[in-house]
């Protein structure tokens, strides 16, 4: 695989260079060199602003699900590394309406203490905040350890869920309690065919045979389930449809959203094949499917492989869910 | 040179012989952290020692100097290694703000709060083999020597010993835990970088 | 590189089950194999219908384009090859609300045959139908044989500026001259990286150095420009810009809109860095930029590489550019 | 078993016999478009002939039955040399419509109608390589020739012999155009199948 790169060093910041340029409507740049993506229309008067920050590599998450109806800002950090404390807290300054500052961010290690320490800081100086984590990856601990997984594509459901919450008015705790309850409702299962290459190491994440594949493998390169042989396109689905339906029972009746999602290289075509097999087997269950995603809207830049997530919907996050949204990788 | 009592001379004095140690062993520190992790640690290191031998804090305050070297630290990388340090030195400074003297004998109970505030953020223990486990080491070696020559070969002796015993077990922290049975028999990065910090101010 | 692929016979049919199902509201198949497919409510009455086609594998393009303001229809071929005439022909009357079908598509020897042979037989029945055809490969041929050039990324803005004119209820021969506008305006540069790989086939569709790249490589792996060792994002951007300044000069004072397109596993990343460059110089030049589009919007599957598009406005352009439009993949 | 004239019976038979020739050769002729096209070309020639075999048009009515068989191809894949062929069967069609029996002599006026509108729909010449330089030269070869046996080893002989003298040549149409140098020594997979086609009649 080949990248177009200048320095490595650049990488992140020449992003947000042409990120910005592309969509000042959407995004705007501060902070210690820019590295912090805001509405420019931040912070929204008497709205809760919600903010959420982790490594680069995987547009549009995170900082492209800033926007209307989503998220006020990002701390963005180098390829796979965490934002930095102060910029977390200078994107939680940036976008405090004076109804306070939900972080909603993925279960990553550096990500939770550098949080911890934004939102003690801002705590000394009596600015609102509360943390929502990510944690949807079913392949990275048992249902009894929820908490202990990892945050992966799922994510887009709990900015889309929470950014309509905050929009309506909520409060802070309103906002959290929902934010919360949408986090508990997403289950994902991914597997990952190649690794991507990391720019400032020009090497890949992990390495994987020729014909093989990981089911579960975290999107950087966390051990899965199982590594075996290729297999079709609709046993991989099968496989992955049995562990979420394990995780997250679906009777007839229920509605779900779901999210097929491209780690990156993988195109359109196969997600629509995977698609077919999930489609046909929650109508089998009884079970109906709003608004499905079907695309990459949570990558590991280049990487070949793709996750299937399971958004289980009651009346109010369905109704958040279709609630109007925009940026340039998601309008609703 | 060295001065009766803590100050905070002999803190900037300090971390200028910690930014000589560290730069001098960057590269092996990426490296290090390179086989189990992202590789970074011997860059974001460098940063943050360059960046204390820039615009070091002002004042003779001991809690507000370690404050401010805690607050460089948050405000370059996000690095874990940089989070957890900015952590231990702010609960270090907890302890020794409106104090313009510490005795030496207090080094011991400095490194416990930074320990175990440490702990706390990382939500790990000891035994994870990670840096907590050598601030352990140089906490129960340091406990009550009243010089600072002894202290830091006391240290340096300790958490150069549980970094070669730890080695041999399997990492249960961090990015490198992913990595299961190939972790076994190599030392922990952010040991191997406390060992170094502390090896640069032996006498 | 990797596939996620059951029998490969299968493949477009499976992935256009994938496609419908996920998107009923926007797609519906009919026609043999349901190879084609047309908007719900086709035809709109009294107005133009605008139908495309083209090979399977460059998701988006062409089927995902249907949609309000949009596509009316698409007949869809194997991948990379074209529909049969039969198909196109039956695509055309599912649209033809009475006003007469606009046959819009990229310069392929193959389509050309197809879609002419189908507007014979239009014509023989009486249906009024017109051709345009999208020829925006900069690299394919000199500007004096412009008619001569592949169709390729430019083909979003032709969608896009002739449903919308067709959605104005202008007649058949207005919405004619608009997409012909609008193709004349497109100009493409590409760059391939890495080839892809034909499910059926089961092999890469060309070779290339692990170090190389191909200026102006067409996305089946038609001959480009230059073969040479891979360069600096900026670098390639600055070579591409020049090609294109060259074929449309541009002067201060300019509107245009730019799509920096990647091929598949080029991840957003790199567009948008290479879309810095591409803001930098047309600043420098005095041009406005309208709504630029930056992500994958015409790819050959998980073909690595990119392209950049320059659609030159004028009022009318720039208007229908605007205008409102939905479709899973581009919503204005 | 020939009949004197052209009648919708001799078409029938001739498509049975190219049948088994398209057949015997389907995997060569993949292999030949595979080297420069997108090697369907066996794939896309079989799944005809098995269409047409399936439900031949009915009628006796020679220009009708061509259309026939030319609607056939138009409704199954989209490949060029499909809808080439279709093409010249239509161009036939016309000028063979309301008749039931036509002379064995104006069989070269038939190809000359069908390569002039494939040359037309294909936008392309003689001299590029492809299937209408065979046609040209089938057309040629049957001038003024009355017996059907004569008709197909003359036809047969003039195509194997422009099939190789164009090998030499680049190609200038379709997808094999790209190869430019590498296509030079090789013969257009798509004469070879009208080789092929022509050679099944062959008495
Ligand atoms: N949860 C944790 N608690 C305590 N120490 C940790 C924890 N995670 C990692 N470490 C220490 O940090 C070191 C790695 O630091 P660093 O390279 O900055 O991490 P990263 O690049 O993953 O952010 C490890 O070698 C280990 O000593
Ligand atoms: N423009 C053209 N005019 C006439 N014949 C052509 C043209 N393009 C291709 N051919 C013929 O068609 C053959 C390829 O047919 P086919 O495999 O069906 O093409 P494709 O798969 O590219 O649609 C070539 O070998 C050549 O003889
Ligand atoms: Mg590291
Ligand atoms: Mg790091
Ligand atoms: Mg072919
Ligand atoms: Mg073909």
């Amino acid at each position: 695989m080949k990248k177009l790169l200048n320095n490595p060093v650049d990488y992140v910041n020449e992003m947000l260079e042409g990120l910005a340029a592309a969509h000042p409507e959407y995004y705007k740049r501060i902070g210690a060199d820019g590295r912090i993506i805001v509405r420019p229309d931040a912070p929204v008067k008497g709205k809760v602003g919600i903010v959420t920050g982790g490594g680069s590599g995987h547009l549009p998450v995170f900082t492209g699900y800033v926007g209307k109806g989503l998220l006020d800002a990002c701390a963005i950090g180098d390829v796979f590394a965490s934002p930095g404390v102060d910029l977390i807290y200078e994107a939680m300054k940036a976008v405090d309406g004076g109804a306070g500052v939900l972080c909603l961010y993925g279960n990553y290690g550096g990500d939770v203490m550098n949080f911890d320490m934004a939102c003690e800081m801002a705590e000394m100086e009596d600015l609102k905040a509360k943390s929502v984590l990510v944690a949807d990856d079913v392949a990275s601990a048992s249902f009894a350890e929820r908490a202990k997984r990892r945050g992966i594509a799922g994510m887009v459901y709990c900015f889309k869920i929470a950014g309509a919450k905050a929009d309506t008015g909520a409060t802070l705790d309103e906002v959290t309690a929902t934010a919360q309850k949408a986090a508990d409702a997403c289950h994902t299962m991914g597997v990952a065919l190649t690794p991507c290459i990391l720019p400032a190491a020009g090497r890949t994440t992990f390495t994987i045979g020729e014909n093989e594949m990981e089911i579960g493998m975290g999107i950087h390169g966390e051990p899965g389930v199982r590594r075996g042989p290729l297999q079709t396109a609709d046993e991989i689905a099968e496989e992955m449809l049995r562990m979420l339906l394990a995780d997250v029972p679906l009777a007839s009746g229920d509605r779900i959203s779901v999210l097929c999602n491209s780690l990156g290289a993988t195109p359109h075509e196969e997600l629509y094949i995977v698609y077919r097999v999930v489609a046909k087997r929650l109508k089998e269950l009884g079970v109906t499917v709003v608004a499905p995603l079907v695309g990459r809207y949570a990558t590991s830049m280049e990487m070949a492989g793709m996750s299937i997530t399971f958004c289980k919907l009651d009346a109010e996050l369905e109704q958040l869910l279709l609630a109007p949204c925009s940026c340039p990788f998601l309008k609703v | 040179m060295i001065s009766k009592e803590l100050t905070v001379e002999s803190i900037h004095l300090a971390m200028d012989r910690i930014k000589v140690g560290i730069l001098a062993h960057a590269e092996e520190l990426n490296a290090r952290d390179g086989a189990i992790g992202d590789g970074d640690l011997g860059v974001t290191l460098s940063r943050s020692v360059e960046i204390f031998s820039a615009t070091p804090p002002e004042g003779d305050d001991v809690g507000m100097v370690l404050l401010g070297y805690a607050k460089m630290l948050t405000g370059t990388v996000g690095s874990t290694y940089g989070t957890l340090a900015a952590t231990g030195l702010m609960a270090a400074a907890k302890l020794t703000k409106g104090r313009t003297a510490v005795p030496w004998s207090e080094v011991s109970l400095l490194l416990a709060a930074a320990g175990a505030a440490m702990a706390a953020r990382g939500k790990s223990h000891l035994g994870d083999k990670t840096v907590l486990d050598v601030i352990e080491a140089a906490r129960s070696a340091t406990e009550n020597i009243k010089e600072p020559e002894k202290l830091a070969s006391a240290a340096a002796a300790a958490v150069k010993a549980t970094t070669a015993e730890f080695a041999a077990k399997p990492f249960k922290q961090g990015r490198a835990r992913i990595w299961g049975e190939k972790g076994l028999g190599m030392e922990d990065p952010g040991m191997v970088a406390f060992q170094y910090i502390v090896e640069s101010l032996l006498p």
